[in-house]
């Protein structure tokens, strides 16, 4: 999936990723891809993890994690760092979910019922990037639709997901619901078709 | 006014002050970029029934974890809970009150009231939880929400380097929320690793004007703790 | 007039100088005041002019003459400048005028029919400094008065002025109207009441 | 998405796709701190009916003055006209539209298009002609106007250094609109002193990141007019 997501990055662009499997997309870019990670933390060019014994604890990504910054990059505070993304200058937000709506909602910051864990950045990045793309497993780990008609999870932001990369399929979300734009190597559409909550198109 | 002479030289007498009932911003993500010495300073004072404005409030039993194991905070504005025990341990045994706000929306409310912006309308939470009760406007062929400016008592903020009037740089990602609770706070106290003479900050690379800041008292030991300690092994290491 | 503006200012203060007689005042400050000049085009620590031949272009004020910067100056972009003035982090302005209301309205932008010159950050100095203090002649050039009972000039902002120093006198704005503080040496009261346009209490 | 490749070696490749009735941005305070090849390369390109949103449009017959005297502008949004000569005729003659609007409102209109915020409440301009036809809202117990944000097809930008992303540094009071200008453009242009290698700026003082330019073009000699050349006499000399 990972690796898959790394395919939507275009050369230039400007990029955040969510916590979890989005972290693992860089590891997936060629060394001299041209690409710029923002971490809404204040950090734009954001490098790999340190070498063993590098760490800078001033030096961190969204998720608390130590990292690097690159020739280039640049630090700055969050009301900048925010506003970057809310003003659209963000090209691409590669973040998890646990729901998507067929018409392009997205839940990722909240069970019903669950702990409460909080919004951090993600309502900005889904509604700040000029594109979203949510790189997920297509069922949860009960086997329920992640892509459902319909969220019933709290959402973090209506109408915002562009694309849905999972271990099945790649789906574009279009005005008539969600459409099988790849299937996964040795899967087949019946399968998608059985595993997702909404109708195909 | 500010006062005329802003260092001071125990943290002690930097938040004499502070008192029952206070506002406080806390600059900071998670443990990064922490006051530590302003905050365990607070403990020791012994205040309580505060109002804790931070994106996080610690983790791992460190930082702001403290201000909730011992009591004293009795509501948190931030935007962000993840794995922090402390703080699911205050909420489930209904010490505290929180509220949560967008990460975004909440660092643009502080700006706005140290620029003296009354209020202002983002899309951010449209659609969601965070709209309910709130004031939806159409602009631009967009649905926005109108959100206030927050200010506060006191802003604890840590620096790198600080000069006498109170001109502040940071470390990489230690800013974050830290020069914007400064603007917004009716006092700023900075913790700083190293004071520096007037003159030694270029004007061009001030990342906080003095004139933000109120008192400024110089600490060089800091722990610095390290949330995820993430590296990649070195080759024949 | 500039000389008595200058015993306004208190030690570690921030003080923005209005275009004009304003900008005199630093003439009559102890070299080792303590006052941090600000000027809207975003410097903190304006200094004096520059020694002849060290004239920097990109170093100005407001005014756009040539200034210098003093040890613990900043720069910074003017929206954190006016953040700090509306924000209220300037503690003095020293502004001219060409009316003052007794209620404090003051008038300092435009005249009726004249031509238009613009409001510069005259609006957003006279709201949000936390003190504005006039610094005007008493009577314009034509000997009319500038101090009024109300405004009929375009206002700059609603009674913001909380004293006004002149040729003749010092006047506080009370609310009840202009309240002589101190008389110019060898100026009567009767003078002054005779050259203000609103009545003296 | 912004190009991969930012450096153009020409001022009129920089400018390719300026067009008749295109709203632009320029930074600089007065003759402080302007793009001043770029400005002319816009008179150079024979594009008309512009919207100039500048503080000042120039004075002297410099600068922005040029737009003015062969009348490429349409609308000019600014604070302050002054002694601008060119200004004034170009009003008088009905050949320009003219917007006043407080400083720190332009700018933080300005910012606000950058940051994506739609509107905003500032006390500046209650109860003066600024007030004319906005609504007025109490926050806090003052009165507030709502005023929008304001964004603009093109900025042209000066800057000291600038690096091939376009990460920039300005030099002093040169910086004043044009970091704010500079996120709220669909272009934005940047003419440096000099350019520098990716690196060559510490992340930690750079001024406007790159993100923000889109195209970026050295320019080594400036005239750098000075409007009010104030000096103190050395003694003895």
């Amino acid at each position: 999936m990972a690796a898959r997501a790394a395919l939507e990055i275009e050369p230039g662009s400007v990029v955040n990723l969510g916590i979890g499997l989005p972290t693992l997309v860089p590891d997936h870019l060629p060394s001299d891809a041209d690409v710029w990670f923002h971490s809404e933390n204040g950090l734009l060019g954001m490098g790999p993890f340190p070498w063993d014994g590098d760490e800078d604890p001033q030096l961190i990504n969204a998720g608390k994690q130590t990292v690097t910054v690159v020739p280039g990059g640049s630090t700055f505070d969050s009301a900048a760092s925010f506003g970057m993304i809310r003003g659209g200058h963000v090209d691409l937000a590669i973040l998890g979910a646990m729901q998507v709506g067929a018409n392009g909602d997205l839940a990722n910051w909240a069970i019903p019922g669950g702990r409460v864990m909080g919004i951090g950045g993600a309502m900005d990045l889904a509604n700040g990037a000029r594109r979203v793309v949510v790189v997920t497993r297509h069922v949860t780990k009960d086997g329920e639709p992640k892509l459902v008609a319909a969220c019933t999870y709290p959402l973090t932001a209506p109408r915002c997901v562009a694309r849905v990369i999972t271990d099945l399929a790649v789906l574009d979300v279009t005005s008539r619901g969600f459409a099988v734009a790849e299937l996964a190597p040795g899967v087949a559409l019946e399968e998608v078709r059985e595993q997702t909550g909404a109708t195909l198109v | 006014m500010k006062p005329r002479r802003k260092i001071v030289d125990t943290v002690d007498e930097a938040l004499a002050d502070l008192s029952d009932g206070a506002s406080v911003f806390v600059g900071g993500f998670g443990l990064c970029g922490n006051a530590e010495a302003l905050i365990d300073g607070v403990v020791r004072r012994g205040v309580r029934d505060l109002t804790l404005i931070s994106n996080n409030a610690g983790n791992l039993g460190k930082g702001l974890n403290r201000w909730l194991e011992v009591g004293i905070v009795r509501r948190f504005v931030g935007s962000y809970i993840g794995s922090n025990a402390a703080l699911h341990e205050a909420m489930a045994a209904g010490r505290l009150e929180v509220e949560i706000v967008p990460q975004g929306t909440l660092v643009e409310r502080i700006r706005a009231a140290g620029a003296g912006i009354g209020a202002f309308y983002t899309p951010t939470g449209v659609g969601t939880v965070v709209q309910e009760g709130k004031e939806v406007r159409e602009i631009a062929g967009r649905p926005h929400l109108l959100e206030h400016a927050l200010s506060a008592d006191f802003a604890l903020i840590r620096a790198r380097v600080a000069d006498p009037f109170g001109n502040v740089r940071f470390w990489r990602t230690a800013r974050n929320f830290s020069p914007a609770m400064a603007t917004a706070a009716t006092h700023t106290i900075v913790e700083c690793d190293s004071l520096v003479e007037l003159g030694a900050i270029d004007p061009d690379d001030v990342h906080l004007p003095g004139l933000f800041v109120d008192r400024i008292v110089e600490v060089r030991e800091h722990e610095d703790p390290i949330e995820h300690r993430t590296v990649r092994k070195r080759v024949g290491a």
